[in-house]
């Protein structure tokens, strides 16, 4: 499978978190796809963290250049939404309004510990606000792909990248396998066309194996 | 009430900056960051000893313009991600960079602009963010102090200001922008459009004029580049019709 | 969007309330203290553990008719001195007051409201006021710890809401309640106008619906009477025409 | 003289401090009855801790009980004035945007300690904004009545009452007196009527004479 195709399938699985009456908070990379998964049917709002909820769809033209997401990207505001400073927008991060976050995700370690904004020597983006999100959200939800290009797995006993927020991660999804974390890392899900086996063979991390463990749909 | 008018030239904010200020500058991700008052800060051949804002814009728009030009000694910022010049910079030693939490970076300048001394808080524990952050012990928990921000001249961008600095702000282009405001000894805005003192609604000010000392009116933005560059592939991060 | 319809009726919101609860209250002076929440909290019956707002009210107006009722363990205000009754039963050892200036009871409403472990300020060292609070040296100064607030339930009141929940106030009966809104569990607006999501400026909204959890319309505010007395000197605290 | 009088002469005086352009914020009591005294060619601002900047006259009909002053009484706004919550307006107190504070006092001591929150076992009514007030105005002036009406002087050498702020009051005017306070307490001016005696007499505090000391205008 290519990279595309993972980043889809990952994002696919991911919108079937998302309920109806939810405020949302996604990140940037993988999670940014999710929407485009959403049923017509469920009803939510966006939060961004530059100060807008109730983010609507990118404007098909004349997008206006005072109104973007956190990435910069021209959106669209939807009735019943609102405009707010950037500190305002945090406290609500903080506070635990946020209901479901969805950040992508470097690695994660099998305590739901999240390392996902440098790569030291390599990327430096800084960390921006995915330590508060990590921190605040109801639950978060980590979304990568299984292994490096080189193989290596993503899911470890403890991070070897430096550590965005310590056990925050609820949920993992890649294109292998849907894990939750609670006391201990649960195998909940095997995606189409992998086998357990191949699961084991690329998580370094232990996991337990979900009484209600299901292929996916 | 002619005295309360701070309308002023571009000319006249150039002599205001000088080598060694802190500047704070609203702004995320370049959105909101006054594009003729970095031009005018870049004109001045001012050094700054230390930057404070969201972000390191881009190499072209934002605070990354100024960035690009090895003028700043020091950032605080949440993220340089989309500014490469800077990260390289940093990497070269010529950019002392200071990362902060994107919303703890704009509490911190909001305790300096309310005239708090800083504020108590887990985000960042026992992370690199850490740095040499004091912690402070409550009770039986323990958290990071994190100092309050303030400089020497703050640049700010809005919709409309009155002639008194009241300001409005546009949409997402709000962003940090009434806190950096708040900041500084000197406050200089950068507004689409400068009305009379009387024609704004009182509700609808933002930030009252009382933190403002100069005003000057804009040339335009430059931001919508950002995702009409090609090289960028086309995010949607919102429901699909 | 009809789910996102928070609006309810008054017995709803009774129900809501329970003995030993922290409830915090917006308005100051009894302007913008939401008059129909406390009527409703009056005739629940509940005792409340622990008060939380600007002042203690008149005897008749805002929080002050409650707490008349001897049925409000603790206070934490920055002045009763409008209410004597809250004065005589602090005297009496029948209220628990707490005294916090003004403007740092609004910023521990806030820094618990947003998410945030209190903060340090300067602001009452040295005078009756620090109490125990923690003292905390950062370099060579010391600063008082001041604890955030929250509270089980906030009682607020808006010029506006629409069904979400976003808040629009008028004039200065805005006052501390954009920051009560935030605090608690479950906040709780008395809206003098309810309309239909989409219907309010998403630019002048001032409280997010997200921290609203039940709206009811108000029977209209009674804190006019306040000048109208006839035993309180009429005050012009504004230049003569 | 009548203390209603004194209060007027007190707040007559204290009015010839308020210049041009001021942004300028009043207690209750004494200060509330400056504005009286105010030249029609003074423009200034005048600021509320509830959230209000740009205060107008009373309203002689028809007032908004959403728009009061810190007191609760009613007020209009004035061109260029805004509204805004109390924590902002506390903001601005603290961070030093009102050039000049009117307060009322029940004692100022030699150094510029402020009393004027609680009379323990008497009044109590909290205190208020006046701690911030006094900590973040770039000037505080105090006003009083010279003495109780028993006749104890109110300018100590140490305060008796609970201390409000200290070292914050930087001029107190009475309608016997002007001080001013730096490095030390100095009489700045003899109010008509009185004699640097009958100041030396009802005045507890050690004071030094000015070297401008003029008798009042």
């Amino acid at each position: 499978m290519d990279m595309g195709d993972a980043r889809q399938i990952i994002a696919k699985r991911a919108a079937s978190e998302v309920k109806n009456g939810m405020i949302v908070n996604l990140g940037i990379g993988i999670p940014s796809l999710v929407p485009d998964y959403l049923d017509a049917s469920i009803q939510v709002f966006f939060q961004a963290e530059n100060g807008i909820l109730g983010m609507g769809p990118t404007p098909l033209e004349n997008a206006d250049g005072n109104l973007s997401n956190a990435a910069g990207y021209p959106v669209t505001i939807l009735p019943g939404g609102s405009y707010f400073d950037s500190a305002i927008a945090f406290g609500m991060i903080r506070r635990g309004c946020i209901d479901v976050s969805i950040l992508g995700a470097l690695q994660v370690s099998e305590q739901g510990d999240l390392a996902n904004w440098i790569v030291p020597g390599k990327r430096v983006p800084g960390v921006g606000g995915a330590m508060e999100l990590a921190y605040g959200a109801k639950n978060l939800i980590a979304l990568m792909t299984h292994c490096e290009k080189d193989g290596r797995p993503k899911i470890v006993t403890s991070c070897t990248l430096p550590v965005t927020t310590y056990r925050c991660v609820k949920k993992i999804i890649t294109e292998m396998a849907v894990f939750s974390i609670s006391d201990q890392l649960l195998l909940e899900e095997i995606m189409p066309g992998y086998s357990l086996n191949d699961i084991r063979n690329h998580t370094e991390a232990d996991f337990k194996i979900s009484p209600d463990l299901k292929p996916n749909r | 009430m002619s005295l309360f008018n701070k309308v002023t030239d571009y000319p006249t904010i150039k002599s205001l900056f000088f080598d060694g200020m802190t500047l704070l500058f609203g702004g995320f991700g370049g959105v909101g960051t006054p594009p003729g008052l970095i031009d005018c800060l870049i004109e001045s051949g001012v050094k700054v000893v230390k930057l404070i804002g969201n972000d390191a814009g881009f190499p072209w728009i934002g605070i990354g313009k100024f960035i690009c030009l090895e003028r700043a000694q020091s950032l605080i910022a949440s993220h340089i991600g989309s500014n490469p010049v800077a990260g390289e910079l940093m990497t070269q030693g010529k950019l002392n960079v200071e990362f902060s939490p994107q919303g703890i970076l704009v509490e911190r300048i909001r305790s300096g602009g309310v005239g708090l001394n800083g504020f108590l808080t887990e985000i960042g524990r026992g992370t690199k963010l850490e740095y040499d952050k004091p912690i402070i012990k409550i009770g039986d928990k323990e958290y990071m102090y994190e100092s309050p921000l303030t400089g020497d001249v703050s640049l700010v961008f809005a919709k409309k200001a009155d002639t008194f600095g009241n300001l409005v702000f546009d949409k997402t282009a709000r962003n940090t922008n009434p806190y950096v405001a708040m900041a500084s000894k000197i406050t200089i805005v950068e507004a689409e459009e400068i009305v009379p003192m009387g024609e704004l609604n009182p509700e609808e000010i933002i930030v009252p004029g009382i933190y403002v000392k100069h005003i000057v009116p804009s040339k335009g933005y430059n931001w919508k580049w950002i995702w009409e560059m090609p090289d960028k592939s086309s995010r949607s991060a919102q429901p699909a019709k």
